[in-house]
């Protein structure tokens, strides 16, 4: 089973390497939305200053939505999810590597590059830190529930559309946590608190989304 | 219609069009689309109220005054025709100097007095040494235009 | 001389070899001097001090970025409208430069902006136009990257090249336009320069550096894009033949 | 051995078939034939246990195969109308991911053998979205020449957009399948010539449903 | 040519209404990510309303995106688009036609429930009334923008991220002067200025993106 | 006339084809044949001026195609291995957009009888997405039985996934195009029994052409 879990994440992190724009734009995608609000929402330092952790957190939530929106979909489309429906191994597993590979190419890459943008906001030293801490943990969160929601609109329309819709109620306690880590620790509060709420997330999603996620792909399927 | 009236009409359409839109573009830059505000305009109410948005103009020869705390300024933003006065806390841009240009970011108080929150430097686009500005700043007290060799 | 000659792959190949070093000489000699007026010469400015000196990359570096945008989407058009394939690849080695340039010219002006503004950043016309000028390689670069079929990339790129031209006069006039925090232009066409003559010669002289640079590290970049794109081709095979 | 018991589709109000049975051995081929909608498709996706029927059951050695699970499909090997191929990969790189994942012995000279079996030697650089419609489709089907192992094979028009060419390959391979010992089942419009100790074909019509031993 | 027009704007109406849940989508992503910016920021009232004009556009422009990623995508891999380039009739119209349809469906019914969300910043009558005016003159520029995107990334696995990485740099003016607008308004000014250039905006884009869409299209299909 | 002159055509390195040129005067047939990946498509997409050949070209009554654009596809019907149907439409539905955008008449009753007439009566209700893999192919070529008007029709793989009785009505229903002096361009694996007066194959091979007349 494990060499079938292999493979899965092998194929997924190769494909991605064929068509290595799409990590990329995942990660600009991140890059220009925090850099849109400004823009909105007008120059003033100091506004800027409190709406920082804010503003990178929601387009790290988008981010990570828009790419995910479409994480079987190429698969359900060519006939793919159907032979892994079919195969030895339970469907949930595959799921789980589907999305870990997915979490590896587009969303540590975001976790990685948050400090420059934060940079950009000033914000301090921990608060830095808080910021990638916070996403190092509440990315895979977002990964795994915007599998769900990819799994439950699959073959769908408007699955475009349709899975922030779904998914983003779910996430808005990650955003809460995530943003809120942040603002706790630049306000000198410390983030633990925050921090381990978003690692009970992440528990209790790792532990159900993929089992939902193959439930949701079964039903697609019939 | 026939294909080649189409397509002068097609190429007379998109012609208006662009027509149409480099008026409306005129339009807008006749009015109010700025990153500051001159010291007038504010004074005419041209800047919005209750709100922050940026000044702009030269800080006033003279009204720099600094209050015992060190951090907090009082000078005067002037466009030479009408003036407001500044207060700010904070650190101030070296090139904050009286006379030359200034940005500041506030709002204005309902005694008329501008809070800042960040000023800024403005610089003009003269370059030239110490001595050429020592000798500029001589012949322009004779006459007002700027002449650089 | 038969101009057309050099329109194809096969012959432009060894002539841009042969022409890239004598650009990076220039780009070197161009920029020895260049480098020793800025920073030996060059007097101090009477009201910025010695950070002033940034000027000497900073411009250059924010002209080579318009410039360079507007030579792509020319040569990205040619392609476009003649089918002229060594046109369209010139656009493609262009773009990594432009990109280039723009990004120095914007770590530059804010390393700038903090000693004289008294901010890294701000979000005036001049600042955020140069900024879409930065996304718009990016989006030119990230447009051909995914594109497998190179004819494909190369079209659908000049789509996009084309329509981004509206921002360059954009960023040039949005010191007019607008009343922006960056300043107004110290060299035009039309007025006298606002700047003593030694700065003026320095800049002027990096200037030539940069627009050197550009064109020989442009110049590599179109032989090894020739290379990857022809590779089937039986020019480059016995050319690889002849190097073995 | 592959049961099928009083199994009936519906869709919708329509019933597309009811009472199909049949039981499948070793060495056996079935081929479903029947108008364009007549439920061919239907039918092969409940002999998978993709989709459930709405009365009958399916069964492998004695236990329906919505019970058995991944123990079925361990034994199976479907071909649909889509191809289950990656644009993006090759073909051997396509053949080999899909055969980790079943499960099979992909070692590099046999997905080559395979890859060669089926015509498609000469196009290895090239991932499989530049391919043909008939390429693509034998690359889908080269998974075949690696999965000998499998006693149960599920084909849902194979010969669609191949050539004469292919079709004669794919025939081969299903022939030598029977004769090892392995069942096939297949929908086709076109006639298949495939070499086989008992074949029995189980017309759908129009929905009304006959099933008729050929040999 | 006409009456071709009216068929392809007809059929995407159609189809629209056979899938209710994308316009209704479209409207449901535009409304959350509004109401998920105070989450991420906090709930301070005077900082969201100086935010909010900036939040309400960017989640226009997003929101817009996002549908318009795809606004080609299904007739590409049908065939239908290459059935229309095969059409007597001109390309750019086809897709001036379809650019209207999509604005009409996922467009429009931002302009109309945008003053719901000015409200629940808390904006006053004229802005409200300013925010619409420029969605209304914004949003079509959106889709003309989006639709050259669109046009351009057909058929490419990572359509879903490039989009917008190729759009939102040309749409950042339209996202500045429009809610440069509504603030404008709010603070006493008067929009004009704001509203022509964003009029300006969208005559050069409807003179433009059709033809430049068009190209795309042909450029996909060789 | 639809003339062809020195067609070339070139995928990445490989030359599919090279040299190819034919006349297809009013009521002719021209079948291309060849091995999957031969180049069928590719050729068909050239004919029909939706890719551009490396070399050559391709005329109508004298002009070239690229050059005629509109004007030529007001005259043509093209049916690809893509069948052209929104999945969320009827049948009838799609039809009519289709013929509305080629400028054909497209009243219900044509339409109608169109559908009756490709054997999809009694699905008319049905969403096509609902149809099998036969019945949709059988929808995208009912357009064809409203192409009366257009002169040349290009057809690429018709017959692919039609059973025995659809691959029947396309027959004849081509065969009454040519017999009004119509010119079919098509491709198939299959044999095509199609009344023609004057028939040409041309071979594309494994890249190797020829072209001959087969009456
Ligand atoms: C990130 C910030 C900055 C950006 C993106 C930027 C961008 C540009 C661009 C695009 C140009 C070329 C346009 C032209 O030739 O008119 C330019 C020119 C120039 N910039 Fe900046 N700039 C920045 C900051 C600064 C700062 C802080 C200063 C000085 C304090 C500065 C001084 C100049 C000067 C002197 C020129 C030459 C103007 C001329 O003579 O034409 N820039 N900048
Ligand atoms: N909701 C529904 N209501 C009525 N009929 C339906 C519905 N959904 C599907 N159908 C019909 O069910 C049948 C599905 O058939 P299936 O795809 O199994 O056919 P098939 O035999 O594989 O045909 P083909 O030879 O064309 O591949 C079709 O006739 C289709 O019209
Ligand atoms: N970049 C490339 N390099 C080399 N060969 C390529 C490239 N792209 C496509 N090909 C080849 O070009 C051919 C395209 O053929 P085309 O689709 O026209 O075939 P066809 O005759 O229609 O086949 P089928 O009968 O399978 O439909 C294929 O053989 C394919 O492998
Ligand atoms: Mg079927
Ligand atoms: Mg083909």
């Amino acid at each position: 089973m494990l060499a079938a879990l292999r493979t899965v994440i092998r194929r997924d992190l190769l494909l991605a390497m064929r068509n290595k724009s799409d990590a990329a734009n995942t990660l600009l995608f991140f890059v220009i939305v925090s850099s849109l609000f400004p823009l909105g929402v007008g120059p003033e330092p100091a506004l800027l200053r409190t709406i920082a952790p804010g503003v990178v957190w929601v387009a790290a939530l988008l981010a990570s939505m828009l790419a995910l929106a479409r994480l079987f979909a190429a698969d359900y489309a060519d006939g793919t999810l159907e032979q892994l429906a079919l195969a030895p191994q339970p469907l949930a597993a595959f799921v789980a590597a589907k999305i870990l590979a997915h979490w590896l190419v587009s969303g540590l890459p975001l976790v990685l590059i948050a400090p420059l943008l934060g940079l950009q906001f000033d914000l301090s030293g921990t608060a830095l830190l808080t910021l990638m801490a916070s996403l190092l943990i509440g990315t895979p969160v977002l990964s795994l529930l915007g599998a769900v929601g990819a799994a439950l609109t699959l073959g769908l329309r408007a699955s475009g559309v349709l899975v922030p819709l779904i998914v983003l109620p779910l996430t808005v306690p990650v955003l809460v946590f995530g943003a809120g880590a942040v603002e706790a620790a630049s306000s000198g509060l410390g983030a633990q608190a925050h921090l381990s709420l978003l690692g009970a997330f992440l528990l209790i999603s790792a532990a159900l989304s993929p089992w939902a996620a193959a439930v949701g792909i079964r039903i697609a399927l019939e | 219609m026939k294909p080649r009236h189409k397509k002068m009409a097609l190429i007379a359409g998109g012609l208006a069009a662009l027509g149409a839109a480099a008026a409306l573009v005129l339009n807008a830059f006749q009015s109010n689309l700025v990153f500051f505000f001159s010291p007038s305009q504010v004074m005419a109410n041209e800047a919005p109220r209750d709100r922050t948005f940026r000044i702009g103009g030269l800080v006033e020869a003279g009204s720099v005054k600094r209050r015992t705390d060190g951090l907090t300024v009082h000078f005067n933003v002037t466009d030479t025709a009408k003036t407001i006065p500044v207060v700010f806390s904070g650190i101030l841009p070296d090139l904050f100097r009286e006379g030359k240009g200034v940005v500041a970011q506030g709002k204005l108080g309902s005694d008329g007095v501008f809070h800042a929150t960040q000023v800024l430097a403005k610089h003009d686009e003269n370059y030239m040494p110490p001595e050429a500005a020592h000798a500029v700043a001589q012949a322009g007290k004779a006459q007002k235009t700027v002449i650089v060799k | 001389m038969n101009w057309f000659k050099y329109s194809s792959p096969a012959t432009f190949y060894p002539l841009a070899g042969k022409m890239a070093p004598w650009f990076f000489a220039a780009a070197a000699l161009s920029a020895v001097p260049g480098l020793y007026i800025s920073f030996f010469v060059a007097p101090t400015d009477f009201q910025q001090g010695e950070s002033y000196r940034i000027i000497f990359i900073h411009v250059p570096a924010a002209w080579m970025s318009m410039f360079i945008y507007v030579v792509m989407a020319f040569w990205a058009g040619v392609g476009l409208a003649f089918n002229t394939r060594l046109s369209s690849m010139m656009a493609s080695a262009l773009a990594p430069t432009g990109a280039l340039m723009t990004f120095i010219a914007l770590w530059t002006g804010s390393l700038w902006g903090k000693p004289t503004w008294g901010a890294w950043w701000v979000w005036d016309a001049r600042l955020t136009s140069e900024l879409i000028l930065l996304f718009l390689y990016f989006g030119f670069m990230a447009l051909q990257a995914a594109i497998d079929d190179p004819r494909r990339a190369d079209k659908a790129g000049a789509v996009l090249a084309l329509l981004g031209v509206v921002n360059v006069p954009i960023i040039y006039f949005s010191v007019q336009w607008w009343n922006t925090l960056h300043q107004g232009a110290s060299v035009s066409l039309t007025r006298s320069p606002t700047m003593a003559a030694t700065m003026l010669a320095g800049m002027l002289i990096m200037a030539l550096a940069f627009w050197m640079y550009s064109i020989a590290a442009s110049l590599l970049r179109v032989r090894s894009i020739i290379l990857e794109r022809e590779r089937a081709a039986d020019w480059v095979r016995e050319w690889r033949e002849a190097a073995r | 051995m592959l049961e099928a018991r009083e199994l009936e589709a519906t869709r919708g109000s329509a019933t597309l078939f009811r009472g199909i049975g049949f039981a499948l051995r070793p060495g056996a081929l079935l081929r479903v034939t029947g108008a364009n909608g007549s439920g061919k498709t239907s039918l092969l996706r409940v002999l998978c246990g993709l989709a459930a029927p709405s009365a009958g059951e399916v069964r492998w050695n004695g236990t329906d195969v919505r019970a058995l699970r991944e123990d079925y499909w361990k034994q199976l090997a479907y071909v649909g109308h889509a191809n289950a191929l990656k644009d993006e990969l090759t073909a051997a790189e396509n053949l080999e991911i899909a055969c980790a994942l079943a499960g099979l012995d992909a070692a590099p000279a046999r997905v080559q053998a395979a890859i060669a079996r089926f015509g498609l030697a000469g196009r290895e650089r090239l991932p499989v979205k530049l391919l043909s419609q008939g390429q693509r489709r034998r690359a889908a089907l080269a998974r075949l020449a690696l999965s000998e192992a499998l006693p149960l094979w599920i084909l849902d028009e194979p010969f669609s957009a191949l050539d004469a060419d292919a079709v004669e390959r794919v025939q081969s391979a299903a022939g030598e399948h029977l004769a090892r010992g392995g069942m096939i089942v297949l929908t086709t419009h076109q006639e298949a010539r495939i070499e086989a100790r008992s074949a029995t074909d189980i017309n759908l019509g129009d929905g009304r449903t006959e099933a008729r031993p050929s040999h």
